[in-house]
């Protein structure tokens, strides 16, 4: 039963896919799975756009939005048919060619990552040998759709905005890349389903997931911060933030091109987070062996709305950085952190099983921690801000 | 086309022949740029179509040497289009016709 | 240590969060077409009229006097003047508003044409929700629309009303007391004593003005003063020369001033352009 | 061969054309990356999977964004009055002709003694892995020292160097380093001690 409950999707696809003559049953099916990511992920941002404001307004001592339908949950409906109805307006000067094409290709690009993570147990679209390679590619293609949406609104604003979002997803990949090297070094593969694979064992009825190492963690941490960065969330949004740059990039974006960005951000924070889970929380992996009896779809999507909690939880916590913050941030203490965590990994690997690696890695990872961040801090570069006025 | 490699090698030369057009015609230096990452780009087509028809593919000769050319491409365009802004700096111009002095 | 404040902030936000679900205190929101906060009472929006009694058309304490047109600084009341007359709050027979129009999305919520009239005819209400999606018609109010009772008034502004009321309840007991003396002195006419009217009625207006500080309400006192006066005036044209000699002179002068000068200005204005052609 | 080779290959040709013609050099960066885009497809075509994802990710994600921002910081996205083609223009054009022809002319004699269809190569991205640990592992390092120092020249290059401190590298000229001085401070010095010398 529970068996059976796992491969639901699995199984209907191939049901779906008997009536089907042999030569179309691939094509036909890759049709499926594509439609079925597409269908899905604007309906979990659906869902997650009113939990956010659900959420940001709770933090807030607020009910956030509670009119459209009961506790407010027809919200995104409402948002989505004012978007849909909207005017579509192209500034005069604008390079309309590609201002059209702008968002269209980040939601291209967002959604291509998804064709690698696998959602489930056998639940994936393509297992690709070179699955996180894909990812990082189509990931890295993002930046040129946000540089292109900003240039060509022909607007300074959406110009600085775009230039600040290159800059900051350009400094914050390199930290995405190296955390997840870490995983790749341990695993010797570049296949989601083999790293989640790597992961599928337990001990005392708990996981053996990346997170629960040292190297692992401090890998997990500098993920995370790099990918709130680049998915351009708070406190990362310098890009659009609204106090200085009206909206960023898509400034001069209205209606549904404007809803594209919305969506495109959004689906960029799902695959961030599910790529994240997939690293290092074990992808569809249940917690605790004595819950395996739960599909692993449910896992794997219930880790994505853990992690979407968290971003939105941060989100109502820290404060828009700085620019050179920012930047300081990402190249002098995430990028050495991370370099240093390939060393303490390869460190792991080598020392063999026993406390003493436990010990050794934690120690070294610790130790780089508190002497780079209070370096920073006695050098006010990622410490509390300190305001100089005109004199 | 007699064989998928000649194709292969025909459009190699096809995207080398424009590299090279865009880098000898066009004034701006970034253009020129642009004409001479074509041509290593071109190059690099043709390295991994004869690693793919070529008799030992397993030793990933070919393969290998397009990845190194794809990182030096990018070291390389990061250091051309760094001269490119400090030579704009210096000249106030990215046309390479202009770029006609030795000293700055 | 790096990443402590930010521990510290998130704590701080997960408390609210799960606060918030728990305390009803927290919140800091009021649903507002359900809850609404209780306004404060020197609230005030746009003016309306206020009537006595339950009828609005015969109520209405306007006397179409044009005072409060006059001094409006952006100029939205209209006022048209009725061609027959009706008694007022004390009984005595006025010309009232045929139309009294009040355009909103001109007005400035200044107050001036509460301060000015003399009636207590006008007042300020409290009243928001004004939204139309007709912004010509459905924002020019006329004055069915403006008219609101005096228990109403009682209701938004109760301190203010009490006041209003303890003063016209006042001034409706000294002019019948005015009438009164003007009907003993009429009597005391016929028993052939007319200096003794004078110093009564003088008697009446002078104590009011230093009690009322404003000058809006002198002048009322002396408007009302003047009512009972010309009431009685068939019968005794005597006492009228002695209450317009004591106070409201300077009001009145300053009224005519103050609505002279724009009609002035627009009898100056074509002359103004015309000279240079000239 | 097949519909998909010469669908991919138009596209990539096309971009690499359009990235040569266009007047707008913004356009040209855009077009370069649809170039590359098909380039790409054409390496996963040759089920070069690893090179092809190295390509989307260093020339689309990398160096397309640094042509895009040299651009910009030279205004470059401006249309220039004078033509955007150097006056040889045609010279270029004959000479990249003619290393197109010889260069198709080779590849048509060449032709029947090409190899034809062979087996797909299965190569795994841990191959790929292994020979640039063991074989390949001298030319690796090179590279990694190259891609070292090659952004660390380049960010030299480009650094924009401030006034203060080109005046502190400097090497003291024949004058006195104070009336030489270019910055607002050593001007005022200067001047006044001109004045009391007048």
């Amino acid at each position: 039963m529970t068996e059976r409950l796992d491969q639901i999707f699995v199984v209907l696809k191939h049901w779906l896919l008997g009536y089907l003559p042999e030569s179309w049953q691939t094509p036909v099916g890759v049709v499926i799975s594509v439609v079925c990511i597409i269908g899905l992920y604007p309906a979990l941002f659906a869902i997650t756009t009113v939990l956010e404001r659900k959420g940001v307004g709770r933090i807030q001592n607020r009910l956030g939005p509670n009119r459209v339908g009961p506790y407010g949950i027809l919200q995104p409906m409402a948002d989505g048919i004012k978007s849909l109805t909207k005017e579509d307006i192209v500034p005069t000067s604008a390079d309309a060619v590609v201002h059209f094409l702008a968002p269209i290709i980040l939601v291209v690009t967002v959604f291509m990552g998804f064709a690698v993570l696998p959602m489930g147990r056998n639940m994936v679209l393509v297992d690709m040998d070179a699955g996180l390679l894909f990812y990082f590619a189509m990931g890295a293609s993002t930046e040129l759709s946000v540089f292109m949406a900003g240039w060509s609104s022909r607007n300074k604003y959406s110009l600085l905005g775009a230039m600040r979002a290159v800059a900051q997803m350009i400094s914050y990949e390199v930290a995405l890349l190296l955390s997840s090297v870490v995983i790749v070094m341990m695993t010797g593969s570049l296949s989601l389903v083999k790293i989640v694979e790597a992961q599928n064992h337990y001990s005392y009825g708990l996981p053996h997931w990346f997170i629960f190492t040292p190297w692992g963690f401090a890998a997990f941490i500098m993920y995370a911060i790099a990918g709130t960065a680049e998915t351009n969330r708070s406190p990362f949004d310098l890009p659009e933030g609204e106090s200085e740059l009206v909206a960023g990039y898509h400034t001069e974006y209205s209606g549904f091109k404007f809803a594209l960005f919305f969506l495109g951000e959004y689906v960029a924070m799902f695959s961030i987070s599910g790529l994240g889970s997939t690293l290092f929380l074990g992808g569809w992996m249940a917690p605790f062996a004595a819950l395996q009896f739960i599909p692993s779809w449910i896992w794997f999507f219930g880790k994505l709305f853990v992690s979407m909690g968290v971003f939105i939880w941060v989100r109502g916590t820290l404060p828009r950085l700085r620019q050179d913050q920012l930047m300081n941030f990402a190249w002098k203490f995430v990028l050495p952190m991370c370099l240093l965590n390939l060393f303490v990994a390869a460190l792991w690997r080598f020392m063999g099983d026993g406390w003493l690696r436990w010990v050794v890695c934690s120690a070294i990872l610790i130790l780089a921690y508190v002497s780079i961040g209070r370096e920073g801090m006695r050098r006010k570069q990622f410490g509390p801000r300190s305001y100089r006025y005109a004199e | 086309m007699p064989n998928p490699l000649s194709g292969y090698l025909i459009v190699a030369a096809l995207i080398f022949a424009i590299g090279l057009a865009g880098a000898l015609t066009r004034r701006n230096a970034i253009m020129v740029l642009i004409g001479i990452e074509l041509m290593l780009n071109a190059a690099n087509l043709n390295l991994i179509a004869f690693w793919r028809y070529g008799p030992h593919p397993e030793l990933l000769t070919g393969m290998m040497f397009a990845i190194f050319s794809i990182a030096v491409a990018a070291a390389e365009a990061a250091v051309g289009l760094g001269l490119v802004i400090s030579i704009y700096r210096h000249a106030k111009t990215s046309d390479v016709e202009q770029m006609n002095r030795m000293k700055g | 240590m790096l990443g402590d404040g930010i521990l510290k902030g998130l704590a701080e936000t997960a408390k609210n969060f799960a606060g918030s679900f728990v305390s009803k205190e927290r919140m800091t929101t009021v649903e507002y077409p359900e809850e609404r906060l209780p306004l404060p009472e020197a609230a005030r929006n746009f003016p309306f009229l206020v009537y006595d009694g339950d009828d609005w058309e015969k109520g209405l304490r306007c006397v179409a006097c044009q005072i409060c047109e006059k001094e409006c600084p952006p100029k939205c009341i209209y006022i048209e003047k009725s061609k027959d007359k009706k008694p007022d709050y004390v009984g005595k027979p006025q010309i009232y508003p045929a139309k009294f129009d009040i355009d909103i999305s001109v007005c400035m919520s200044c107050q001036i044409c509460v301060e000015v009239c003399p009636f207590e005819a006008i007042k300020m209400n409290t009243e928001f929700e004004l939204a139309t999606d007709d912004r010509f018609g459905g924002l020019l109010l006329d004055r069915k629309q403006l008219a609101r009772s005096n228990e109403y008034y009682h209701e938004i502004h109760p301190t203010e009303a009490s006041e209003v009321d303890a003063r016209l309840a006042e001034e409706k007991a000294k002019v019948e007391a005015k009438a009164k003396a003007a009907a003993e002195a009429a009597a005391a006419k016929a028993a052939a004593a007319p200096s003794a009217n004078t110093p009564a009625s003088a008697a009446v207006a002078k104590p009011q003005a230093p009690v009322e500080a404003k000058p809006a309400t002198a002048g009322k006192a002396a408007e009302i003063a003047k009512a009972p006066a010309m009431a009685t005036a068939a019968s005794e044209p005597k006492p009228v020369p002695g209450t317009g000699t004591d106070g409201p002179a300077p009001l009145t002068a300053e009224d005519q001033k103050n609505a002279e000068t724009p009609a002035k200005a627009n009898a100056r204005e074509p002359k103004a352009q015309g000279e240079p052609k000239e | 061969m097949g519909l998909v080779f010469y669908l991919i290959s138009a596209f990539a040709v096309g971009g690499a054309l359009a990235a040569v013609l266009l007047k707008n050099l913004v356009h040209a960066a855009l077009a370069l990356t649809i170039a590359f885009f098909g380039l790409a497809l054409l390496f996963l075509r040759l089920d070069a999977q690893f090179a092809g994802f190295a390509q989307i990710l260093v020339y689309v994600g990398a160096v397309a964004i640094l042509v895009v921002f040299a651009i910009l910081l030279t205004k470059g996205s401006e249309v220039p009055k004078d033509g955007v083609f150097s006056k040889s223009w045609l010279a270029g054009l004959a000479i990249s002709a003619g290393v197109f022809a010889v260069l198709a002319w080779a590849v048509m004699q060449a032709a029947p003694s090409l190899p034809n269809e062979s087996a797909v190569p299965s190569v795994s991205v841990n191959d790929i892995g292994n020979a640039l640990m063991s074989r390949y592992v001298l030319p690796l390092e090179i590279i990694a020292v190259l891609l070292t120092a090659a952004p660390l020249g380049a960010v030299i290059v480009a650094m924009h160097e401030k006034a203060g401190k080109q005046e502190k590298l400097g090497a003291p000229g024949p004058g006195s380093p104070r009336t030489s001085s270019g910055s607002w401070g050593g001007d005022f010095v200067s001047e006044t001690w001109e004045t009391r010398k007048n």
